[in-house]
């Protein structure tokens, strides 16, 4: 059983969620009667609302990202699991100014299918909502089945750009049409060598999974779904390279692209630990004339205290790489 | 007849209630382990957001709990079970009992809610695989012109042996899905709970005939 | 054996600079002759250099401070080990515009008998040089031996005022005073319930202490040192209650109080569990009526992957709450 | 002569060397497991900077090697090392070769450096438990006019009867004074770097006698 320090483990999204109003209720409120966080300022007059939601314990994702130029609501699910239909239309509700709301997901059947219900009922209503589903997870499909694939850390690049696109009073084609470049030009790829555990007792839970004493897997999920292969684990710097060359070779990123780097800390792995990768995805880059132009190192989209990383990698243009290069602030994102 | 309805909710939540620990299991092996809670949670609250549930209509019931069900359940379960519900209340909208041939178009309307919500095809070792050998009885019965009672009971046998049969599918649909092959011997937690959930509201049916 | 994403132990430190540098070359550089990472901007006319130095593994402190209103200069130890007095006189000239430098440094004894050879070095030459010793750890040593208490995350409070008042044009003198202002009005008190290992094999390092399947470790130290009491692990709202009574006590923080919070990630353990705790000092401090002025939630300086978190408070007056509440910046702190 | 000087620094290294993975070990019971390593780096960073280092001045031979020992070194072990030599070469400042009293005089001035630079007093589980009695026993020899060797032997034996008796102390300085009486039971590191520092100086100094 790994620990945790927790109250009741039915309690814990509600409590954390209690903390988080007390702690930052000069930009965030809780709708009355949903399990939804909403930006205090919101709907915004003539700015497209951005949602999103899933299953908690992705701390700072997603609430984290309620802020200026990022999110306007989400919809918070039980850990790992999906926030209902009902949540998710109360937050594109909450957000609509008139001029539109725009759902990012990752796509995991729970949230697609409540998603696709809530849209529709928002629909119903004469609300205008769009939806893109994020898939840029390489390591949980083939490529002939990219639209099988789940999102990852890529929703955070998306979320910024299109928190940046919605700010500047862009219509809702427009934010739409900016999320759906950005997942179609970001990929991403994960590792992992210890689980977490969704708390399930009192002081903790049972392992999502378990690996040898000096194992790991690559490909793993966010939710330790299994990935694409179990191996002795390996240095930083193999690692860095088992994984950014399907990354690589998946879109396939060129000689002379600009692009974003993130590189997403599960949980439990040190910030000197990435720096120590980012070196490495550094060279490599350097070595196939590939410009770094913006990069992210540290925890952005969490497993609980999952031992491990993912490296996402967008390609950019010139308007996507001025988007993510726009100031954004939120209580567990700056970006200025 | 708000009391019957309602009853056979209680119903439901019972059964579920003693399997839950048994669904949670199976999704241990499959998926995320909770299952089990889920569905006992989503019919608690259908009972709850549909206290004083009156009917004339049958139709108008169904989707009433389907749309609380799809609507208020979270997971992957709510929008499944709920489609279910709505889209079976739609094909006996207008109907205050049912014969033979509206249980089969009923369930037919289950049958047609999960696949769209789902994108599941049968055999994607998913509730379908209880429902749709169900409604598949149902046909030929209502063919063979055979009475409701002995036409319901053949159809929960049909949705047991559905649910068996997915011990030896390969999940192509949910979060099971991941783990391809490693989910064969395994039986499928949603099509467990579909087929409790079926066989309580037929046998509640029987019971009243 | 705890894994780890490393290469060789021996070059975990230089290879994280390296990372850190290409990821922050806007930001800082390294000098040539020595392992110490300077503000690109540093010396800066008219301001007095803050210095500080300590082990490495705590990340984002040290070198994540260096920025805007924050720190100039750190000397990069080993990991947990002190850097060289060398570095640190190194450290202190990189910085010095004229007006003087400041050194802040953690109570723990390889750091201050290093730190007191480079001042007198420096003062040797002439440079205008002061000292002050943070020792916020009340799970450390008794009230009565106060000075040999180590200093923990209460050093990040202590950078941000002196980082402000520096940037305001301050004296040395004034600067030293906040620093020791700050410091004699912090107390913190950590809990650990999982070990972090320093790397010494390719692949990880050995856990720095053991503890029962279901122990934590109240007042344990940032290195693993041991703390006040072993006992099983208990529910989040117990164990606030735990640390921040003696807190509390300590100073003892009084009805009326002001205070700044910061709760402090060691490494694996979760922000969801962190708005957990904050949800329940919260309460604790309501009750006692006193007021939360600012707050601080997440991994400000960890101990590798050790799972647990401390609690700093600080009491404030009128000119630190403004000190911590002004804006600052660097790689891998925000406040704005 | 600067051929001698760097030759015992490098018996020093030789004989750190063999000593490493016992001086780590014991520093693993105490504290954090690198007192071997560190020790080896330091006097091997002393060669390092001090290549050429000529003397016609003890004192200032011992002043330089305590600064590059005192600087560069890094952790607990550099302040404390390089003050024990630059507070011994202050005593012999000027000379070229050292009387017993000579001895005792630099000896006691380590003593004196490492109590200054560690605020530590005898009896605290450190260096000094080594350094101490080998002082009141150059003392001793030096009143009773015992010959250099002589007096220089019972120092070493001294140093090391002091370097045991860290076992039974109770920590009280450093990073080990964290873990109060569970130090009991185990030497201190610098107490032994010190005692085969010292021993691998005296003996080296009486070969050439
Ligand atoms: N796309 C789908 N189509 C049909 N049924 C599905 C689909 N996804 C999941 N299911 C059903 O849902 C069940 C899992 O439900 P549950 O555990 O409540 O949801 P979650 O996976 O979100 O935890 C599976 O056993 C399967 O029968
Ligand atoms: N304040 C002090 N005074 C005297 N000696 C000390 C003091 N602190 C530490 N020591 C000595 O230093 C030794 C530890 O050195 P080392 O392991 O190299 O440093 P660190 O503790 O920084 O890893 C101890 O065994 C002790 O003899
Ligand atoms: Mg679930
Ligand atoms: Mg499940
Ligand atoms: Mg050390
Ligand atoms: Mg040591």
């Amino acid at each position: 059983m790994l620990k945790k320090f927790i109250n009741k483990p039915e309690d814990v999204v509600n409590e954390m969620i209690e903390g988080y109003l007390v702690a930052h209720k000069d930009v965030v409120r809780k709708l009355d009667s949903s399990r939804v966080l909403v930006r205090k300022e919101a709907p915004i007059e003539g700015k497209v609302g951005i949602v999103t939601g899933g299953g908690s314990g992705h701390k700072p994702a997603f609430i984290g990202y309620i802020g200026e130029n990022l999110l306007d609501a989400v919809a918070v699910g039980d850990i790992f699991a999906s926030p209902s239909a009902k949540q998710i239309y109360d937050a594109i509700k909450a957000v609509d100014s008139g001029r539109g709301v725009l759902c990012v997901l990752g796509n995991y059947s729970g949230d697609v299918m409540n998603f696709d219900m809530a849209v529709e009922m928002a629909r119903d209503e004469g609300i205008k909502v769009e939806q893109v589903i994020i898939n840029d997870d390489v390591g949980s499909a083939p490529r002939e089945n990219r639209e099988n694939r789940r999102g990852v850390a890529g929703e955070v690049i998306v979320w910024k750009a299109v928190g940046a696109k919605a700010a500047k009073g862009a219509s809702l084609e427009e934010v739409k049409e900016i999320a759906q470049r950005v997942n179609d030009n970001t990929r991403s790829m994960g590792v992992a060598h210890s689980p977490c555990a969704v708390p399930s007792k009192m002081y903790g839970g049972e392992p999502t999974f378990t690996l040898g004493e000096m194992e790991m897997e690559i490909g793993v999920g966010h939710h330790g779904e299994p990935g694409v292969k179990r191996m002795p684990i390996k240095t930083a710097d193999e690692v860095t390279k088992m994984l950014v060359e399907p990354v690589l070779e998946d879109l396939p990123f060129r000689k002379g692209d600009r692009v974003s780097v993130l590189i997403n800390g599960l949980g439990s792995t040190s910030l000197l630990e990435m720096y120590i990768i980012y070196r490495k995805l550094y060279q490599i880059l350097k070595g196939r004339e590939i410009t770094i132009a913006i990069s992210f190192i540290g925890e952005f989209f969490t497993s609980l205290e999952m031992g491990g990383f993912s490296i996402t990698l967008t390609r950019l243009d010139k308007e996507l790489e001025s988007l993510l290069k726009s100031p954004a602030k939120s209580p567990l994102f700056h970006y200025c | 007849m708000a009391s019957k309805i309602v009853s056979i909710l209680q119903e439901i939540v019972k059964v579920l209630e003693e399997k839950k620990a048994e669904l949670n299991r199976l999704d241990a092996n499959l998926g995320d382990g909770d299952h089990g809670r889920t569905v006992v949670n989503a019919f608690r609250n259908v009972i709850e957001q549909n206290k004083d549930l009156e009917y004339k209509d049958l139709g108008d019931a169904l989707q009433k709990i389907g749309r609380t069900l799809a609507f208020s359940t979270g997971a992957a379960t709510g929008p499944l079970f709920g489609s279910a519900f709505i889209e079976a209340g739609k094909r006996v909208q207008g109907k205050e009992k049912l014969t033979l041939r509206d249980w089969k178009n009923a369930l037919s309307g289950a049958v047609e809610g999960v696949k769209k919500r789902g994108k599941a095809e049968v055999g994607d070792k998913t509730m379908l695989d209880t429902l749709y050998p169900a409604v598949k009885a149902l046909e030929q019965s209502v063919d063979k012109n055979e009475s409701l009672k002995e036409g319901l009971l053949k159809a929960i046998e049909a949705a047991k042996r559905g649910m068996e049969s997915t011990k030896d599918l390969i999940s192509r649909r949910g979060r099971s899905s991941r783990l391809g092959e490693r989910t064969i011997g395994h039986i499928d937690p949603g099509a467990a709970s579909s087929y409790y959930i079926l066989q309580t509201i037929i046998k509640n049916c029987l019971e009243e005939e």
